[in-house]
């Protein structure tokens, strides 16, 4: 996968056997459990659509998080009115998030640059204060919106249960789990996460499809030179905007998965530092890759439940074995960058990245492979070229 | 009747009266050089030409159509390339790809929204970029990335992306600009080629008066913004009103 | 540590639909539970859920201090703080049933989101039966929805809305903590007693639901004392600056401020009516008055100065010399050398009060645990004689009233308790208006 | 009148936070071409100096009672301020004005941060596109504010202003109003002039100074200045920490208005990038008026009057001018073209 000669094809089927191992590989990390892997496999369908966008055409979008949360709202409001499916939610979420990226892309679209980045801040920026505030009636504010009892729900029976029902696919409900011990491992098998892993691969697939037609090799040429391709007689315009579109669906497609896996909307999905969150997942991993944008969502989404959870008297235990004196001083040190601290550790890391990765972990794992096997590496470095602009850090300009 | 018919074009910046009532006309099928010292406005017309300027009065016609509030990629759409001075191309992309994209362009139009073909089953836009390449000697370097190319090798690549899209018309803005004699050599021989193999006509804006003897059938010479001769290259080196024209400036 | 499966109707169909061919020959299901992560037979793990970044950062710090403390305790280690003066005797330091108790602990961030994401990872892998936490009433519902969707119970700690036990009010959430009503009622007569029945008051309100809920609360009571009120101007959340709400007041002709922030805004907008000489001021004769409806002793700090002689109310304060109070305190100060605030209060105490529920009902179920914490009455907890109140789930007891300290003693020294406002004094009908429009729904037991 | 009157001093206010923010920014942007996210950051660490200066002035002596004991059991701490005891009343003097006086601090503090970071990080991301510079130092703004919560801890720590400049003047009876119609916060007044006074001290400085030619040249065409043969390594430098500087003075003075936490600084952020957007890049009269302009649609659109035609317009005033303006004019206010925009 990584800077060594492998058709689309396999690439695919490989990805598709990793994300059906998921559970399994998660596990032993103490990540296999269903929450977590459905943020795999939403957070990955949100980055590959975002690397669309920004990858492809270079505009960095720092309001992505508005179709995210424009996503879930669609589908939180779709189970209270119609019906706890997932598919019409799923539908609703695409659709309204396509037409938010259409009218807010064909604004911000007119400028490009820190300007375009600006503009999309402050619209993503605008629908996040009036979500927590006056669109309160529609978005339920502070608290996020969910579901009650006393919803309509018109397509479902009357549920007698004093019990909120789960979202669904016609009748398999998104938190059904199988816990099977594989080898002493206790592995969860949750629907949801493979009902999002569907759409993973589906959104990958995709993902593929658009960067190896010539749609993609225009988007491309829009992030080298503009300039050229305006008096190659292409209109820019109406490539950046169906990017910027199909990049808010994805964007929706994932907000509405989020609500389906777990079915409350929140304006703080919308903030602008989730924006920036989304940035970082992408350039972490390798902006302009296929499966850098997955990759670094993962790690990120992993780090953040992990890490977080690291309290001083875990970071402690690690230590046990030292005398007491060292045990404390080293405590007091790693429990500064886990627990509460892990944003330290997030913000160090990716400094480290940005500088001295700038093609993301895709690309380091390019060069240690490049370190194993340095025969038949440039040829294939030719064939990548087109795929790893991301990777460059010395465009020409 | 010319290919590019240009009438009475004025443009002003603030103060400075860019383009004085310019009139031109081009010969289908010739090469057509505009000369002129710094300043005289050479790039400025060409800018009308592209929309990349509209002129402030006057019309520009190109092939029987007005080009006037055309966009850019409207006007390459209708038959008109261009070379820049300093090469502009996808310098990202392999020079496979910086080639068939203009014959993307030329094929799907201005815009194309096709997500799920796939670029590898495009064996005639391929062909037919692997032949402009060939046609400009850099068939085996198709598959190198643009950015690494020397200058020499970059304007030949944008003029095979030119080219990609069959033009009527070709404006050549300084081709030979910062060559070495061996360099502008090839590219006259190019050129000639080029202009002998298919019906094209060029537009060529140029300071280096052994490109522009070698190659021009017809020859405008702009100063401060008016168009003072327009003769064949014959009667242009003897002109009196040139000769004062390019005084001061006179070894260009 | 025993998994199990988050819903029952799931795992019947997902046997159906897809376990069947997934389960190769060497998969063995664990055993079916009757609840949400039943605990094993040696420990139970609890899921302390607090912000530890973001702007309620401190407060989540010290609700976790709270936690690891009541922890010590019901473990047996420490000098066993409340359980000594908790009227409920069935607690005994050995654990819950017998178990040892253990904890994880998780971020909310003071989002929804994150918090919701926190808790499902506490409750999935980790096995928490039981989640509490949080310093903000958004989150506290996000994560009481979530929990009575899992199936385990949520032990609300600082979260302040009336809509937490009101429309948002869960079966499988419980809330010692007071409210804005609450606030709104034990304020009123120490308002009347101070400034007198003519006043006229501005409202600056931060503009989220919480806000809301406590400024609707402070103006219903202040209104019924025969206050005017002038205007209610709703401030965004993390103005910093909020000159430009500040002066309108100056020419309003209100003579009372009230300000229904919380955090941060609240430093910001009482620091900043102070200097805008607000307090100066005389209006209709009068002084100018700037009231705080909930006050903190970690927000007090930031306010510095500011805060001295204004009226707010507390769920608790660390001065009060009641025997469960002082316990509490002394545990919490000799294990970190400084007292506990309120919000550290109100967790350690909801900690015991889940652990006495079970130890009391025998069952880790949680519908027994509700059964067992539903109408429970208790003492010795710091607050007087509570009130689990059955219909909503929430805690019914006296209301602190304090002032800012004019000589504080030390940094921690900032509020002075002026006024306790008897429990039957705030307490309301479980279908008052302000409350209405929700349903507890039934207690989930989750698998 | 009289509150239009107040909510225009409220937007100059508001308005030189921002500008000198925003000038600082746009110092960074113009000379070195670096989009600097960790600008916000640079505003928090100013006024942590300030909080950390007031902290050792009023550093106290602890001594355990063998008397008395705390609630929790523990001797109860004796606390003495140790400046007091040493100075006297100089020593408290020195406590009362704190603020002021941490501005002598900062300076040296700002400036040495500011190259520090130039030369440890900023430098080696120049020739880096846009997008990177924008990340690394968002990652740096993170480290930095995680740092600062080490320390200091997530609440708001309180600053006072000197007593002397506490109260309130009269502006109204100025303009002839009625007195208390228009009082308005000495310290907000010293902060404007202050702000004012650093403006025209940067502007100044650029103007007047050989140094600020050559800085100015390179704002205008970087290429020329760096054929010229001049150093311009160590005047980015300079710049650089003129910027910190400027950013941390602006902290420093704003921690009598605002209490001070970790995160003020991401919460000027995006609000300083709104501003020398519509600024337009790279113009520091254009950052400058901005910032002001900002400032006083941010006061009007919070009036009650406004408020009421339009619910929620106070929340996203901000971002809808911003969006207009850059609509409207696509460079911002007085912005050059092609600034930005590759």
């Amino acid at each position: 996968m990584f800077g060594s000669k492998i058709s689309d094809t396999t690439t695919l089927i490989l990805f598709v056997i990793v994300v059906a191992l998921i559970p399994l590989l998660a596990a032993p990390l103490g990540a296999g459990y269903p929450a977590l892997m459905q943020f795999f496999a939403i957070f990955g369908i949100l980055a590959i659509g975002f690397n669309i966008l920004f990858g492809l055409t270079g505009y960095l979008s720092f309001g992505h998080a508005a179709f995210l949360g424009v996503g879930s709202y669609s589908a939180v409001w779709m189970f209270k009115l119609l019906s706890m499916n997932v598919i019409p939610a799923l539908i609703l979420s695409i659709l309204i998030a396509g037409v938010f990226a259409l009218i807010i892309g064909f604004v911000s679209l007119r400028r490009s640059g820190i300007y375009f980045s600006i503009l999309t801040l402050a619209f993503a920026q605008m629908s996040y204060k009036l979500a927590y505030s006056v669109l309160t009636p529609i978005t339920n504010g502070e608290t996020g919106l969910q579901l009650a009892l006393d919803d309509p729900r018109i397509l479902d029976s009357a549920r007698t249960s004093g019990q909120l029902p789960t979202p669904n696919l016609f009748g398999l409900d998104m938190n059904a789990t199988r816990v099977v011990d594989v080898l002493g491992l206790e592995v969860q098998l949750n629907f949801g996460y493979f009902f999002s892993a569907a759409f993973l691969v589906l959104a990958f697939w995709i993902a593929m499809r658009i960067f190896r037609s010539p749609f993609g090799l225009m988007l491309k040429a829009v992030k080298t030179n503009q300039n050229r391709l305006n008096y190659t007689g292409v209109n820019t315009r109406p490539y950046t905007l169906a990017a910027f579109v199909i990049s808010g669906m994805y964007a929706g497609l994932a907000g509405g998965l989020l609500a389906c896996m777990d079915p409350l909307a929140g304006a703080e999905r919308m903030v602008w530092t989730a924006s920036g969150e989304i940035v970082l997942m992408t350039i972490l991993g390798g902006a302009g890759t296929l499966l850098g944008p997955i990759i670094g969502a993962t790690v990120i989404k992993f780090a953040e439940a992990k890490l977080s959870k690291f309290n001083e008297g875990v970071v402690h235990g690690w230590f046990d074995f030292l005398p007491d004196g060292l045990a404390d001083v080293l405590t007091w040190v790693v429990a500064k960058f886990v627990g509460d601290g892990w944003h330290l550790t997030l913000g160090l890391v990716f400094m480290l990245v940005v500088t001295f990765l700038p093609g993301g972990l895709v690309e380091g794992a390019r060069r240690i492979g490049g370190y194993l096997g340095r025969r038949g590496q440039k040829e294939d470095l030719e064939q990548l070229g087109s795929n790893v602009q991301g990777g460059k850090t010395t465009a020409a300009e | 009747m010319g290919i590019l018919e240009v009438q009475n074009v004025n443009k002003r910046f603030g103060g400075l009266q860019a383009l004085d009532d310019v009139n031109l006309n081009v010969e289908e099928n010739t090469v057509h050089a505009i000369i002129g010292p710094n300043g005289a406005g050479k790039s400025t017309l060409l800018n009308c030409f592209v929309g990349r300027l509209t002129p402030d009065t006057g019309t520009v016609m190109f092939d029987g159509q007005s080009l006037i509030g055309r966009k850019p990629h409207e006007i390459n759409q209708m038959g008109v390339s261009r070379v820049f001075q300093t090469p502009e191309i996808f310098t990202d992309l392999t020079i496979l790809e910086n080639v068939m994209i203009p014959s993307f362009a030329k094929r799907d139009g201005a815009f194309k929204l096709s997500p799920f073909a796939a670029v590898k089953a495009e064996s005639a836009i391929r062909d037919h970029a692997e032949d402009m390449l060939g046609q400009v000697g850099m068939l085996e370097k198709r598959h190198m990335v643009a950015s690494a190319m020397s200058r020499g090798d970059k304007r030949r690549l944008e003029m095979a992306m030119c080219l990609a899209q069959s033009p009527k018309l070709l404006l050549l803005d300084e081709p030979t600009a910062g060559m070495a004699r061996a360099d502008t050599n090839a590219t006259i021989d190019l050129l000639k080629q080029i202009a002998d193999s298919r019906p094209i006509t060029f537009v060529v804006i140029e300071h280096d008066m052994h490109v522009v003897f070698s190659l021009a059938d017809r020859i405008s010479v702009l100063a401060q913004g008016h168009v003072i001769v327009e003769d064949h290259p014959s009667n242009i080196k003897g002109n009196p009103k040139v000769r004062e024209a390019y005084l001061g400036d006179a070894h260009e | 540590m025993s998994k199990s499966n988050f819903s029952r109707r799931g795992v019947l169909k997902t046997g159906a639909a897809f376990g069947g061919v997934l389960a190769a020959p060497t998969f063995f299901t664990s055993a079916a539970n009757a609840f949400t992560n039943a605990p094993g037979a040696s420990s139970v793990t609890f899921g302390f859920n607090v912000p530890q970044s973001g702007a309620y950062a401190d407060e989540g710090a010290d609700e976790l201090r709270a936690y690891q403390l009541a922890v010590k305790h019901l473990n047996g280690e420490g000098d066993g703080g409340m359980l000594n003066t908790f009227s409920s005797r069935a607690l005994d330091g050995t654990g819950i049933l017998g178990r040892k108790v253990e904890y994880v602990t998780g971020d909310t961030q003071t989002k929804s989101d994150a918090a919701r994401a926190s808790a499902r990872s506490m409750i999935e892998q980790d096995g928490a039966i039981m989640i509490t936490g949080g310093s903000s009433s958004g989150v506290a519902v996000a994560v009481q929805g979530l929990c009575q969707e899992a199936g385990v119970i949520f032990m609300a700690g600082l979260t302040h809305s009336n809509d937490t036990t009101g429309k948002d009010k869960k079966a499988n959430g419980f809330r010692h903590f007071f409210n804005a009503y609450m606030s709104a009622a034990a304020l009123a007569p120490v308002l009347s007693a101070n400034y007198g029945n003519d006043r006229k008051a501005y409202h600056l309100t931060a503009d989220y639901t919480w806000g809301w809920t406590q400024e609707e609360s402070i103006a219903a009571a202040t209104e019924n004392l025969g206050w005017e009120t002038i205007n209610k101007v709703r401030t965004p959340l993390g103005a910093g600056d909020f000159s430009q709400y500040i002066t309108p007041i100056l020419n309003s002709g209100a003579d009372t401020l009230i300000l229904n922030h919380y955090g941060n805004d609240m430093v910001n907008s009482l620091t900043q009516a102070v200097q805008f000489g607000l307090r100066d001021r005389q209006v209709n004769g009068k002084d100018f008055q700037i009231v705080v409806p909930l006050y903190s002793r970690l927000m007090a700090q930031g306010a510095g100065e500011n805060v001295k002689g204004i009226f707010g109310s507390t769920n608790w304060h660390w001065s009060l010399q009641d025997e469960a109070s002082q316990a509490f305190v002394r545990a919490f100060g000799q294990e970190y050398g400084f007292p506990p605030s309120q919000a550290a209060h109100t967790c350690y105490v909801q900690t015991l009060l889940y652990a006495d529920a079970v130890q009391r009902g025998g069952d880790f179920n949680p519908c027994a645990v509700a059964e067992a914490l539903e109408g429970f009455e208790f003492d010795g907890m710091g607050n007087g004689p509570t009130l689990y109140r059955a219909a909503d789930h929430q805690c019914f007891k006296d209301v602190l009233v304090v002032k800012g300290k004019d000589n504080p003693s030390n940094q921690f020294d900032l509020l002075e308790v002026v006024d306790v406002t008897p429990a039957d004094q705030v307490t309301y009908a479980p279908d008052h208006p302000m409350f209405a429009g929700g349903e507890l729904g039934e207690c989930n037991p989750g698998a | 009148m009289g509150d239009i009157v107040l909510q225009i001093l409220n937007g100059l206010d508001k308005g030189s936070a921002y500008a000198l923010i925003a000038l600082g920014l746009t110092l960074i942007f113009g000379t070195l071409g670096v989009v600097n996210f960790a600008h916000g950051a640079l505003f928090m660490l100013g006024a942590f100096v300030t909080v950390t200066f007031t902290n050792l002035l009023s550093f106290e002596r602890v001594t355990l009672s063998e008397t008395e004991t705390t609630a929790w059991g523990s001797p109860l701490e004796i606390r003495e301020p140790v400046l007091q005891a040493w100075f006297g009343d100089f020593g408290l003097w020195l406590i009362d004005y704190s603020v002021l006086v941490s501005i002598l601090v900062a300076i040296p503090i700002m400036f040495i941060i500011g190259v520090v970071m130039e030369r440890g990080l900023i430098k080696h991301f120049y020739s880096r596109p846009h997008a990177e510079q924008i990340l690394v130092t968002f990652g740096l703004a993170i480290v930095l504010q995680e740092i600062v919560r080490t320390f200091y801890g997530a609440n708001s720590i309180s600053q006072s202003a000197p007593d002397a400049l506490r109260g309130m003047m009269d502006f109204g009876v100025v303009l002839g109003f009625e007195p208390g119609m228009v009082p308005y916060p000495t310290w907000r007044f010293v902060y404007f002039f202050f702000a004012v006074v650093v403006i025209g001290g940067v502007f100044a400085f650029l103007q007047f100074t050989t140094f600020g030619m050559v800085v100015r040249a390179g704002m205008a065409d970087r290429e020329t200045v760096g054929l010229l043969g001049i150093d311009i390594d160590k005047r980015f430098t300079f710049m650089f920490g003129l910027a910190a500087t400027v950013a941390g003075l602006a902290g420093v003075m704003y921690t009598p208005i605002l209490s001070p936490n970790y995160q003020l600084g991401m919460d000027f952020l995006v609000l300083s990038f709104i501003v020398v957007v519509v600024g337009g890049m790279g113009s520091l009269p254009g950052a400058v008026a901005a910032g002001f302009l900002l400032g006083i649609l941010q006061s009007f659109a919070s009036m009650n009057e406004v408020k009421e035609i339009i619910p929620g317009i106070d929340q996203i005033i901000i971002y809808l001018v911003a969006v207009i303006i850059l609509l409207t004019r696509p460079r911002g206010l007085l912005g050059r073209a092609g600034v930005m925009e590759d």
